[in-house]
This record gives C-alpha cells, structure tokens and sequence, in this order.
C-alpha cells in the first residue's frame, strides 16, 4: 500500500507547528497526531498545499499542531467550511478533523452531505464515545445506560455506527482504524488521502480523563487477536491468532463463525471496491460496540464523481459553450434599448 | 392593421399611466406585463415594475390565492417607484377582479374578460354578485371585452385545440393594451417568434390573438380613446431593465472581475432570494461557482472556506436563513475574511410572509451575533443600485477583510426599472494582494509570517491563501493573539483584539451624507433600502405643493456616514419611513441622541408614495404651525 | 394487517379541518391527504389526542388540512419539535410531516438523531425529489444530472437513499410507499403508528408541477408489474405479473432474479424483524432510483426501547430513590447553616 | 491540637480577608477552596467565591495553562463580591504563583509550596531564576512552607505510596489556612470522613495531612500572628452557599413546582452553561425531563414541542448555542408559545473566551431574530438572584406566552455567595390556566376555539394542549389571523400581529426602578446582571469617600421599567458599566435619548470594585468641577 515511488521533501518534523500540543497528558489524540506527522511526507504534499479545517472539541484542535494552513471553525461545521474550500481550491489537499460530538451531534448533516456529495475532502471522526473539551457528557457514539454528567440515570440514547451512518450516507471510502497502532492508522490515513473523493475515516481515540478504556475491549493487545478483524482487500476476511474465526454472510447480514466449521469459500473475501455498500454496512454492523469482534482497515473504496472537478468541469464546458467572462455582455444580456 | 391605428378615435397624450395585469397565476399575467414593460422601455418612456406573485405554488384555478398579477407604470417624466395604485386594471376573471380593486385608483379603467365571469368563478372568487351588473364597478370606467371567447374563434383557424385555445388569450390582452397605449406591434411579434421558436402552432395562435386583441381595440366601439406617453427625458445611452436581484447577482459576479478572483456563492433556496443562486448558477462561465448547500449554515460555512481559499465569497439569503447565519458569521468576524452576505428581506417574524417585502433585518444584521461581532452594513436604495452596491459591499469585503451584510426586500429583489449600463472601464478596480512574504521576524531574526499584523490604515490582517509557501498559519474562533494569531487568552489581549475589530469596522470608508432636496429646510427624511422611491418621489410632491423638505437616505448604514450626526442636527426634525418598527431610528437615537421620528409601516406593502408625503406633510404643517 | 378491533368513534370526515387545501391540482400530496384521514378512524385515536407537526414546504402544510392538534414550524426542525413534544406527552400520537429538502437537506441531523433515539414519532417524508415550495430546485433526493432552476446544467450532487440514511441511523421502523396506493398508504401508515418508537416512512409523491412522473417508472399501472417489490413478512421476495422474478442475496447485497433460474428457497426471505438492519439494508439498496426494480412495504420493524417512556421510566425510580418533589429539600441539598 | 492555637501568637481581629488558592489543576484547589468557604459559612462570616479554571481540559502538569484557582472573600460585614485583590495567595508550584502574583495585593500574603520550586517546574512556568530569591517577591509577605515533604512525612504511616502522599497537600494547605484564621478543625475531619467514605487509607492521609498543615502553623515560627473574622451582621435564618448555575438550575426546578407544570430541558452542552444541564439532570424525581438534543436548535425546538405540549419549558446554551437559536425563537415569537431560555453569557467573538465571563449578549437577545421578534429579557444581578430570576422568567413566560430570555453570564455561573433560604410557602403561585372550553362561535353560532383570541388584559392568547378534546388547533409561522390563528396573507392583520405581539411584551408587568444608594445625588449608575455586586461596592466605597452617589440595577431589561427613563433624568449624568462595548447604554440612549456613558471592559475579568470606583470617581469629580 505504500507508494514508494515519492520522494520525501519535507520530514516528520517539518509538520510540527511552534504551538504547545495541549491534550491530557496521555490522551489517545497524541499518538494520532504523531501517526500524522509522520505519515505526511510521504505523500508528496507540501505543508504550504495542505489545510487542515476542524470545528469545536479537544480533537479540534489538531489543526494548530500541524504546521500547514488551517482553519479551527465552529462546533459542527467543518465539513461545510472543507467544502467550500475543496470546491475553491481543488489543488489543495483537504483534512477533516472531530470529535464524535462535532461530527456526529451538532455536524451530523454537514458530514452526511459532504460524504453523499463525494467532495474532495479527508474526513477523521476522532470518536472518543464522549463530549471531551466540555468534560465529560455522553456523545452520539456512547452506549446506552453510560453514566455521565449529563446522564446520571444513563444515557436512553441509541449510539450511531458511524460507518453504517456513512455508508447510509453514500460514502464512497469508508474506513476504520484506532490509536494504538500508528502502523494502521498511517496506512488508512494514506489510502483516504489517495481516494479521489470525499473519505470518511473512524478513529477509535482514547479519552484518559472521561471515558478511559472505551476501546480496550478490541484494542488492548491481549485482546486484538479475538475481537479486531483486519480487512484486506481480496482476501477471506479472518482472524484470531490463528485465523481461527471468519465471517460469512448470512441472508445479508455478517456473522462470526468458527473457521474449522465452514468451509473457506463460505467466508466472506472482502471486497472493498463493490459498488454496491450493502456487504460493507452489514461489516460494519457485524459489532455491536467495541467489545465483540470488530473489523478495522478499509471497508469500502468506491469511484465516482468528485464533486469539486467535476463543478470545474461544468465552469469549463460553461465557458466554451458562453464564451468566458464579459461584462459587457453580461449586462446586455437581457436585452437594451438606447436613448 | 398598421402601427397606427386608424378608426378615427382621438389619441390623447398623457404623461403616464400605471397598468396591472391580474389573472390567476396560469393565465401568464407576468410574461404580459414583461413584454409590456420592454416595449415601453424601447419607446424611451421611463418605468418601474412590480409583479406579484400568489403566496401558494399554483392555487387552485379561479381563486383568490391563485391570482397573479404585474404592475408596470411608464412615464414621460423621471420616476422612482412602480406607482401607488395603477389606472388600468386588467383583470382575466373575477378573482383578479375581487383581489385586485382595491388598488385601483378613483375613476381608473377596467378591462375585463367577461367570459369568465360564469357562475363557478364567481363562486369561487367568493362573489355573491356579479360584479358586471351589480353596481361595484360604479366608480370605474368599465370596459367589458369577451376575451376568451374571441381569442379562440381568432386561433381557431390554427387548429389549436380548444383547450389550448383560451391559452393565448394573455396575448390578446397584450395587443389591447398595446393598441390603447400606442405601442408599436412588431417586438411583440418578434418576441413571440423568438419566445416559442420551433412550436409553429403556438407562435400562430399567439400571433393571431395579439393581433385579434390590437384589432379590438381599434375596431370595437367602447373605447373613447387611446393614449400616447411620449419618452422621458432620461440621460441618453444604452438600457436594459433589471430587477434587483437581477442586477445584485451581476454586481456579485462582476465584483470577481473586478477584485481578479473567483467568485462562490454558497446558499440554500429560499424566497425571495433564490433567485440570485439561480442567476448566478448561470454565470459559470465567468468562473462563478455556487453551491446549493444543504442549509443556511453550511452555505455560510462554505463560503467561509472558500474565502480562506482565495475566492470572493457570497452567501445569499432571506431572514429566517440569515438568523441560522449568526454563528457562522461571528467566525468570519473573527476569521477577518472577505466576504458579502446577501440577505433579501421578507416579512416576519418566523415564516412570516415570504413574499412579501419589510426592512426588518436591519437590527439583526447590526447585533444578530453573540458577544461584540461588528460588521460592515450596506443598502441599496434601487433595483439597479443592487448592481453597485454588490460591488460596494465586496470592496468593503475585501480591502478590510471582513464579512459585509448587503439588506436588499423582496420589493426590490422582484421590481425593475431602466438602468443606463454603466461604462466598463469605469467600473472600480477593487482588487487586493495577497500576502505572499514574510511580514515580521522572529527572536532569532528569522523571518515569519504574522497572520494578525494589521495594516496602519485599515488595519486589515494579510491574506495569505493556501499554496503560499512559507505562509502556512491556523485562523480559528478562540480569540487569537494580536499579530501571531496564535490562541491567547490575556486579559488585555482580548481588550486589545475587542477594539481593534470594532475600530476596523468603524474606520470603514465611506462617503459623507448627500442631501437631496432642499438643503436648507427645516425637515429631512432619513430613509435607507427600498424606500428611496417612494420617499424621493414623496419630496418631490411635498416641493411640488410648496414645502421644502430634505431627503437624506443612506446606503452605509455601518458604520453611518461620519457627518450623519453633523447633517441631521441641522433639521428642526428628521423623519424616518421604515417598514419596520423604527430600526434605524433606534441606531442613530442611540449614536446621536436625535429625536429621530419614525413612520412606520409593516404590513407586506411597500411605503406608497401618497402614504410617504402624507405623513411628512402632517409634520411639515406642524411645524410651520409650531 | 388490519386490527378489526377497534369500533371507530370518527368518520375520515371528522379528521378534516375546515381549511381549505392549498396544494396544486394534480399534486400527489392529495392522495396522501385523502389516505390518512380514511386511516385515522380505525386506529383508534381521536383528534384530540393526535398531533401533526411539520417543517416548510408544501408536504409541510399537511397539519392545516388535519382536524387535529398541529404544529407548522420551521424549516427542518420538525423532528425535533416532535422530539420535545413526544417526551413532554407520550400519550399523544405525534405524526411528522415533511418534504425530502425539510428532511433530508436542512433537517436531516434531526431526523436521524430521531430516528436513533427511537422516540415515538411517525415520520412521513413525502419524497418528490424537488423542492416544491421554492418552485424547483434540486433536492437531496435528486438525481444527479438533473436541470432545475438552481443546477442549470445538471446537478452534481449524488443523492441520498432515504431507506438507507433511515437504516444507517438506526431506525427501527423503516417503509416506503407510494401516492398512487391507497390502500398500501393506509397499510403502511397503520404499521408506523403501531410501531411502538420512531418510525420512518418514505412516500414516493409526485409534484406535478416541477418533477412530473419522477416516479412512473415503477408507480404507473403498466410499470408496476415489472417494478414494483411488494414485501410480506416472512415471504420469499418475489414480484412480477406471475411472479417471474425474486430477489436473492449475493454476498450480502441483493440482485434480482428469474425464479427460473433459482430454486425457490435460494429466494430471500422477507424479515421485517431481524435485528441486524443489514438485510433490511440491502433491499434498500437495491433500486439506485426509481426506474428499477424497487421494494415497497415494511423493510424493517424491530422493538427497541422507546424514548419517552424510557424517560418517564427515569423519572419513576427517581422519584422512588429520592422522593417526590420537595423544594424544601431540594433548597438544603448542598448543606446549610444558621445564621 | 485544639480548636484554639497555642503557640502564644497573637489573636488578631480583622474584618475581611481575600484568600486566593492557586495549584496545578490535579492539586485539588477547587476543592480546597470550597471546603474553606463552607467552613467559613458555618462561621457566620458573610462570603464570597470565585473559582477560575484553565481553559483546557487538563493542561500539561505545572504549566501556567493548567493553574486553577478558587479566590474566596470572608468578612464580618456584608460584601457582594468575591474582593478585586487577594490579599492571601497559596501557591503550590511555579506556575501558581507566576500566573496569579499580580493579582494579589500590594504587601499582600504568600505562602508557597517550596518544594515544588525545582529548575523542572520553574522551566515549565517559564521562570529564567528561581523567585523565591531573586527578588521577585520583595513587596510581599513571604511565607515558605516545604508542604510537600512535610505532607509526605505525615501520611507515611498510613502506608500511602510516596506517589500518592503528595496528592493530600492540598489538606496540608487547608490546615494552614484555616490555623492562620482560626477556622475550627472539626468540620473539615468530618468532611474528610463523608467524602471519601470507604477509602480509609485516603481518609487517613488526607487527615493526616490536614492536622499537620494545622500544626505546622501553630508550631513553625513563621507566622506573626493568626487572625480572626467575625461573624458578619447577616439577616437570621438558615442559609446555604450557591453558585449563579445551581441556582438558576434549581429556580427553573421550582418554577416547574410553582406553575403545577412538568418541566422540560432542551440542552446542548456549552461551557460555561452545561452545568445547568447537569443539575437539572439530577432532579428527575421533580418530574424533570432533560434533553441533551444534537444541537442547539433541537434544544430550542424541542422546548417548542414541550411548551405545545404544556410543560414548562427551557433551553440552556452561551453566546455561540443563542446565536444558532434565533430563527427556533422567531417561531416561539410567533407561536406565543411560553418557554425560558438561559444564556450564560461567554467571552467572544465566535468561540472567544468560553471560561470567561462578558455581558455582551444583551443586543443579541434583544436583536438576534430576523424581523420584528420581540421577547422579554431579564437578567440575574447576584448567583442567588438567578433563582429568583429563573422564577420571574417562568412567571412572564407563562402569564404572557412568550419566549423569555434570561441573561447570565460565567461569572454569576461559578461565583458563589450565601443564600437565605426563602421561605417556601412565601414563594409566588406562577400557575396559569390551559384553556378547556370554547372562546368563540362561528357564523352558525356554533362553539369554536379561537387560538389567538387575547386575554384583553395580557393580550396573551389562549392555551389549549393536545388531549383537551374539542379544541383541535393548528399553530405555525406563517402570519396568523388575528383570533382564529389561520393563515392570513392580509396587510392590515400583519400590521396589526406585529402591533400586537410588540403591545404583549411591551406590557409586560415590570416593577418600578428601585434606586440604591443616595436618591437625590449627581450621578447614577445604571447597570445590568453581574456587576451588581461591584457597582454596589463601589457606590459604598464612594459614599465612604464622601460622594453621593445613586445605583439602579436593571433586572428587567426589556421592556424597561416603565419610570426608567424619569428617573434618569433626574441626575446630571447616568455613567453604565458594562462588560460590552455599551449595549445597555444604547438601548436607553434609543429609548429615552438620554446621554448615558458607557464605562466599558471586555477583558473576560469581571469589574472590580476599585476599577467601577475610580471611573465613577473621575466622573463624579468632574460633575463636581463643573
Ligand atoms: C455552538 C456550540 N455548541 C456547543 C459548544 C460546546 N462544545 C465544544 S466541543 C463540544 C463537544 C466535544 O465533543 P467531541 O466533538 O466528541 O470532541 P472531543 O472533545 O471529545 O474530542 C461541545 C458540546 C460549542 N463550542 N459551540
Ligand atoms: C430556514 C429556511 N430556509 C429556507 C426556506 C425556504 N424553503 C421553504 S420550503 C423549502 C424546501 C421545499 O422542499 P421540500 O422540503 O422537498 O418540500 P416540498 O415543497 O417539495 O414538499 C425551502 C428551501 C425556509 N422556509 N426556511
Ligand atoms: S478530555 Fe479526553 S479527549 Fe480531551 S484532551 Fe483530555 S483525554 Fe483527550
Ligand atoms: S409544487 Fe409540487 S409538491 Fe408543491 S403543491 Fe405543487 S405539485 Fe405539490
Ligand atoms: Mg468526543
Ligand atoms: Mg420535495
């Protein structure tokens, strides 16, 4: 998956702005950060081509600690303000960052749009299962029952599955990935900057001071081997320590089977690049929650129109067919009459 | 049939006349009233228009909430306003006739399709009566014509079916009138021809009934008269006629020429000011692109982002669209980006009366964000002022690098008039740099880039776009240190930063008061926006009937023009028409302690101009009492 | 599926307020109109208890026409008036009302938070894809390509799939029907009001002013033989004037099928009350719009814990645990002192 | 160790002391601050509490953004603030002390936490030498006290592990202070006991830790003396401490209990409001249904649906969540539907300064909305009047159907003063009646319901809730007739609506002004919400000096008290203190054209009373020149 053939101009560092990274010493966001930084000179972008755009949140403030352009928005809104952006400037390399809140409470919208609508833009949903930066209420991704300040009964609230929310939502790339592994993460975030389109891209972020442990129940390493599935595109989806568990489909949903019980061809091959997301959201429903088998990678990475090329398109076949801009003409255009 | 007419009926000159086609929204009361006015604006008279659209989609046929109808006032003379209340009333059925005869002045002509005047549509337009015969027409000079009835034994011969037959008939309408007012035949031939190319069928039927319509007029015996107005003394050069929201689409997409950027318009439809994301969905050959977002928000959002990208940013808009704004904007606020918010405004509050016009944004636009967010505010005062003060607005954008709300209604987003084009080498060059350099330097004298240094005069910040090397910085909403931008929260920063924005926005240029009018009287109307027709054409009643009065009417109404309070106290008293509940008299009571009087008026209807002089009269005569 | 127990006190007469109705001639939002209060008499609810709210559009004037209690609001926000007012009064029948731009563009966040929420409101989203109030532009639902006032050259926009939005937010009751049936109208909008939670309801409606026959291809009597996919619970899915084809499961999406070609039990079994969406899911997805085979009926009907009563049952134990209302004691909570 | 000190060191009596605990955010001073204040309480001293939180989340350990603070008043006389200057600080590391030295008083008092000054800690502040003796502290009282080590020394026994025994410093510094000012030991041991019940090894630490920093004082010749403050001379009764959030929280509770009516919360979560949300989150057993909604218009909305559904009902949010809500409002404006909703004004532009306080949402509430969307606002002047204030906004939301709007701000939310517990049964009975019966008959004389007919006196229209048989009703945005509540295009019932929904607030029953202070004197001061307590001070301070001065607090600001602007005019200027740029003063100056000058501060610090203080002194002098 690595494009070898890119010269690295920049380093690592290069990416780090002078600002002082301000999370809670130990929280899941750093090593986010770092797999970022780390990452992005080998995609042969520039930090002067590159701009991160965020709402509200401590994921949020990713933007600042990034040595490129960016914009800290408003709670919600920063996958309005990308596509703004991305359709002003389809030359631009184009990162979403938010919290589960951002994006998925008060930006749900704007996030479903820009997916459906395929805008060049890099989405990164940091879900931490909780509101951080306001210390601590339950978030559209935390479970029911869960015991915050703003639910000392627990929460009555159904979670979203954000990638089933994506996939209803037309997402053509849909991908998962979680802080403890800056290898995974690296290659997800490296695919998502690859698709030409608009990405949607889950990371399961450790929140140390409201919701710690959220993830452990899959990304703790004792228990990666039983409840993460990696995805491999092509291959029969897999795992355990041995491969000892697969999926298979059952009447369209996916279920978790024995690998001795089936035979191999039962087992679903993933297949990222189906048009149709129907086997992609019945994978991202296999789990119910981060502590039953949970697949991560790429679920779906589909081609169609992007949507800032293809407005450029129509500007272009608008000025062939009108001629380009005249102001002359244009004020003519409905016809004058002298005196 | 000649462009003359020839039964030898007494052509009598008059120096204008004020029509309103009504019908229901089927009958094409619009496309008549348009043809009408193009004619009419060929012949060189001056005109303003005003068409009025039924609340409802497509009402049921025959009803009142159906009815549809288009004013056009054509003159000799120069005018301002479409007119208080038309002479002629055309109206195709009794729904037009109850809804609309109200507005017809004292003695005014009636033309009316008797045809449809059967029981079901009276029922419908809610007539016990008829109308024809029960006496309500009294007062008016009655002109009975069977419309539907002829205009389908004229298409008959083209074998339109006659269902489609009675389709035409707003083109027999048109030819009366024409003939009534002397309007040559031709363009409307031509623009039949044009309008319908490649369905014969339709362009024959239409040409028969307007010509059937021309012929009636001239052949049957009910009419004493027909009328010439002759053209009106407008400066000489080229015209084309616009309505507002028209020529605020063009001033947006000329303004991208004229600053050399690329022109976004993010938006979401809504009345009445959809129009312009229409329009400017049409400009894409000039390298505008809009996007239809999926909410106010996400419109003002967007374009947001695209002004951080480089382009020229709008955003379009009505009240309930600009109140979901607020947020967003107080982020530009503290972005300090370009960009220009076109907000068209309707009634309210809530959904209010979407169709119909009130000036009621204004507070909004001045406080409709949290904490101390200033902005610069803008007016135009005509549908082709929209054109300059898109242009106006975007300058202001751009050279202080700040969002600008521009408050146009509904009245001048729909109503049109003549507009001499101007001169393209004349038009404004408000382009700006970008900041391509450093612009300070660091401890270790390495040179950095300071995305909060402002410039001494403007204090604008640079605007450094994406792609620059060197210049990468993050802009964001928590309040940003002075020069670094980077997040600050000293005390006195934020006093510092507080100050700053507003003192950016008070420093604004803009030109010094101009008073019409009579300078030296004892009374000024202040006005803003859409009433500056009504107003003007009010004070030059007033002087008409002795008194002297002055007009001041602003187009800047943040900051106010730096004389505004020097002006206004010159007055024995300042008299405001707004059609709200005292806006701007509120602002600039509040900034200069004037007893700003307020007219007031908040009922979906323009100010008229009798409604204007009426009220100032009053306090002219008190005064001259007092 | 219709309960025969209830003795109506109401004729469709009595649901009928004196208003008059304002839409189009010929406009699909008639017979809707026309379903819905032959409905009401039989489902054993009176006006009194009924509630219609409603966003802005014309779909949005629905309540002015009901001889029930009804909210018109504002653009967008009717799922969350409904929200606040199911909470407030779980004994009411709270219906929603809205066009596919009051729904899906400006208000979409609050349908699906909604719908995940399971709050007891019967959402009908009259999809005509086109906004009709603002006289045509395109909509969320529109296809891509389409010419309207505000895409003069077509919109770029990829549309939503509302079964799909519905189904990736977590809706336990999810259905489509049509304005040319009825009695399939009726059916379903039965089956919303018996879910006990949120339930979401897309009507295909044809605005014959700015989108005529958006939905011939499948609703015209001559089409719908072909088109059309009647689900049944528990019945192999199969359509077609003799039933000539089904649908079957292919790796978890769904394709049609000749029976011929496939045994009968290869055929997919209609279960509206699987709990994993991801079958209900797939038969979602499987027309790409409405000019291809497309299932209409109930896609999903599951029980989860309603919104409100969940809070009302809060509310029980708390005052269980602490004790009913007592300002008192309320007012000496944090400790006090004489003075 | 007793409650009274040994070492025979001087008893001295003061009549306030300032005391300022400054740590690193893990440090506990929160805490610490609370229970000293609570000690104080019992004591009888009049008090008051400001806390201070970082703006992050949990900055990096010993950085000057992680410092939090607790600043707590204690005096033997009625104070309404929490003191401008600390005149004791406790500062447990570098950081501390560097980002709060200024503030403490010229020769103030400051006992340090030595042990923490090592170079890794001063790096981290930013310190280039060591302050404890470079000469940094020369114009204070220093007092060095290694309360780590000996905090670790005390609670060895218990078997804490060494990491853990430095957390009870925070004990250690309690003890100390409450030695230095002869607070009683007992109390805090219980305290220790309740709130770590079932810890025993962290009862035992933190006890350990407590007496020790007790001892250290009596025992450690640092000390010249130990202090006393009485009682303060307050009103007998039973009190309770409350910050401005918890009370308004528990008013909204209450108000629920006064109307007879279920109350709903729709909330989103926003610093500095969502304690609001939290509290009343936990009062569910008084029928209290809250709703953290997606956003803050679902929040609104959703308290539309409850008030349709006949709950009372609320939305909490700060600048940026109100800012988002106007158009839900505008609908709420329409409907006439009752609802509260509590704005806990935040520091901005856009995201701002969220922990900090600012006033400069007035316009806003009163503006914010498209159109003419007037709604009553009042505002809170002191943390317990916010109960009192969350009943008065119930009570005119109720009796006039209107959206209200109530205006806090971060300060009032997290400052704290003793509260007199009303007498409950005293308290007012805000019940209003639903509508059950017909109020109408149509042409056939039949029964009807007619939404908007008015209640002659409030003109609020009925309310009549789903389930009450008969009086099926439809409510929405669009202009509504006047009486049946159906659509109406009309003018003259839009002007007349619009006429009527501005009479309705405009009527509003609001007391009287009350002016403090010296009636007949030159100057008043006019202000509004939070600096109640500062302007009162300095009134008293300048009384003091001699000057007359008078003080009129606005807890109403719209409508305005009917007498306000009489009773402005009676003094020779009117100066307004605001944490704005003069929104207050432009409402008054509008309404009444009275030259009131603005006294401005937009730093995110509350006025002190030294600042309100010298700038009316100025003003006063020159009143006096003059
Ligand atoms: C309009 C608005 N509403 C509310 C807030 C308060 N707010 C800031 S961040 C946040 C949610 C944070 O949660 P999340 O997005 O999950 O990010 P995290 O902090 O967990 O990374 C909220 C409610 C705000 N800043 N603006
Ligand atoms: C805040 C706001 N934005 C925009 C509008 C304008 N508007 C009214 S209805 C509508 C969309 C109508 O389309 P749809 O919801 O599909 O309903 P339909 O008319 O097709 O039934 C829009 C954009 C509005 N009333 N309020
Ligand atoms: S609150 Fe949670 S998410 Fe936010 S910075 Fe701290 S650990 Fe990270
Ligand atoms: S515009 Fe379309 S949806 Fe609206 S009433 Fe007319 S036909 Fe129906
Ligand atoms: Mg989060
Ligand atoms: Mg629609």
């Amino acid at each position: 998956m690595t494009d070898t053939s890119i010269t690295p101009t920049t380093q690592p560092g290069d990416w780090a702005s002078d600002q002082e990274v301000r999370w809670c010493p130990g929280c899941g966001d750093y090593s986010i950060l770092t797999a970022m930084r780390m990452l992005m000179p080998s995609l042969g972008t520039e930090p002067h081509n590159t701009v991160f755009v965020s709402g509200i949140g401590c994921a949020a403030r990713f933007p600042y600690y990034m040595n490129s352009y960016g914009v800290h928005g408003i709670h919600g809104r920063a996958p309005a303000i990308a596509t703004g952006l991305a359709m002003a400037r389809p030359d631009l390399d184009v990162w979403v960052i938010g919290g589960d809140g951002d994006m998925l409470s008060i930006g749900g919208n704007h996030l479903i749009h820009a997916l459906r609508r395929n805008v060049k833009i890099k989405v990164l949903l940091f879900n931490n299962q909780i509101y951080g930066l306001t210390k601590g209420q339950f978030s559209p991704t935390s479970e029911i029952g869960k015991v915050t300040k703003s639910s000392p009964m627990g929460s009555l609230d159904a979670p979203f599955n954000p990638l089933a929310v994506a996939l209803g939502a037309e997402a053509s790339f849909v991908a998962r990935t979680h802080d403890m592994d800056r290898q995974h993460m690296m290659d997800t975030f490296r695919r998502a900057h690859e698709h030409d389109g608009a990405a949607f891209v889950e990371v399961f972020q450790n929140c140390n001071v409201f919701n710690d442990g959220a993830f452990e129940g899959i990304t703790k390493k004792q228990n990666r081997d039983a409840n993460l599935i990696p995805l491999a595109h092509g291959e029969p989806i897999r795992f355990g320590a041995d491969g000892e568990f697969g999926v298979i489909d059952e009447s369209g949903c996916a279920r978790v089977v024995h690998t001795a019980d089936v035979s191999t061809d039962e087992l679903l091959t993933h297949d990222e690049t189906k048009h149709d997301p129907s086997t992609a959201f019945m994978l991202a429903r296999l789990a119910r929650g981060p502590f039953e088998p949970t697949p991560i990678g790429v679920f779906r990475a589909v081609r169609r129109s992007e949507y800032a090329m293809a407005s450029t398109r129509q500007l272009a076949a608008a000025q062939e067919k009108q001629g380009t801009a005249d102001i002359a003409q244009l004020l003519r255009s409905r016809g004058t009459w002298y005196v | 049939m000649t462009d003359t007419a020839s039964r030898e009926l007494p052509l009598q000159e008059i120096d204008e006349v004020i029509i309103r086609f009504a019908g229901d929204s089927g009958d094409g009361m619009q496309l008549t009233g348009d043809q009408f006015t193009s004619i009419s604006a060929a012949l060189g008279n001056d005109l303003s228009t005003l068409p009025e659209f039924p609340a409802e989609i497509r009402a049921p046929q025959g009803t009142l909430a159906g009815v549809s109808a288009f004013q056009v006032r054509i003159s000799d003379f120069d005018i301002t306003t479409p007119g208080d209340a038309p002479t002629v009333l055309v109206a195709m059925n009794p729904a037009a006739l109850k809804a609309q005869l109200h507005n017809l002045a004292q003695g005014g002509a009636l033309i009316l399709n008797t045809d449809a005047f059967n029981d079901r549509n009276l029922e419908k337009a809610g007539y016990a009566s008829n109308p024809l015969d029960d006496g309500t027409l009294d007062d008016y000079r009655s002109y009975p014509v069977p419309m539907s009835q002829i205009t389908r034994d004229a298409v008959a011969e083209h074998g339109v079916k006659p269902r489609d037959a009675e389709r035409s008939k707003n083109f027999f309408a048109l030819g009366l009138i024409s003939w009534m007012y002397t309007r040559p035949v031709e363009p409307t031939l031509e623009f039949i021809n044009t309008k319908f190319r490649g369905r014969e069928q339709v362009i024959n039927a239409n040409t028969a009934a307007f010509k059937a319509g021309y012929n009636f007029g001239e052949t049957a015996e009910i009419f004493e008269a027909h009328y010439e107005v002759k053209p009106a003394p407008l400066a000489p050069g080229e015209y084309t006629n616009v309505n507002g929201n028209t020529a605020l689409a063009w001033g947006c997409v000329v303004a991208g020429q004229l600053a050399r950027l690329p022109v976004f318009l993010g938006s979401y439809p809504i009345t009445p000011a959809s129009d312009i994301l229409h329009e400017m969905s049409l400009k894409k050959n000039f390298g505008v692109r809009t996007f239809q977002a999926e909410d106010e928000i996400a419109a003002a959002a967007s374009a947001v982002g695209a002004a951080f990208g480089g382009a020229l940013a709008f955003t379009s808009t009505s009240g309930p669209g600009l109140a979901l704004k607020g947020e967003t904007l107080s982020l530009a606020v503290s972005l300090e980006l370009p960009m220009v918010v076109l907000d068209i405004q309707r009634g309210g509050p809530s959904t209010g009366l979407p169709t119909k016009p009130e000036q009621a944004d204004l507070m909004m636009a001045m406080y409709g964000r949290h904490s101390e967010s200033p902005l610069p505010v803008v007016a135009p005062r005509s549908p082709a002022d929209c054109f300059d003060i898109a242009i106006e607005a975007s300058r202001i954008a751009l050279k202080y690098r700040t969002p600008v709300i521009v408050l146009s209604d509904g009245y001048l987003a729909n109503s049109s008039e003549p507009w001499l084009l101007p001169d393209v080498d004349e038009l404004p060059d408000i382009g700006v740099e970008f900041a391509t350099e450093f612009n300070g330097t660091n401890e270790d004298g390495d040179g950095i880039f300071l995305p909060y240094l402002r410039d001494p005069d403007t204090l604008a910040r640079p605007w450094a776009i994406p792609g620059t090397p060197g210049l990468m910085h993050r802009v964001g909403g928590i309040e940003k240190e002075d020069g670094t931008g980077n997040i600050s929260y000293e005390p006195e920063n934020h006093q510092l930063m507080i100050d700053l924005r507003q003192a950016k926005v008070d420093g604004v240029d803009v030109p010094d008061v101009e008073v019409a009018g009579d300078a030296h009287a004892d009374l000024v109307i202040l006005g803003w926006g859409s009433t500056w027709g009504a107003i003007d054409a009010a004070a030059g009643r007033l002087r008409e009937d002795g008194f002297e009065v002055a007009h001041v009417h602003l187009r800047h109404l943040n900051p106010l023009p730096a004389d505004l309070g020097e002006v206004l106290r010159r007055y024995r008293a300042v008299v405001c028409p707004e059609m709200n509940k005292g806006q701007l008299c509120d602002l600039v009571r509040a900034k200069y302690l004037i007893d700003v009087e307020h007219i007031g008026k908040i009922d979906g209807v323009p100010f008229t101009t009798g409604e204007v002089t009426s009220a100032v009269r009053k306090r002219l005569e008190e005064l001259a009492g007092s």
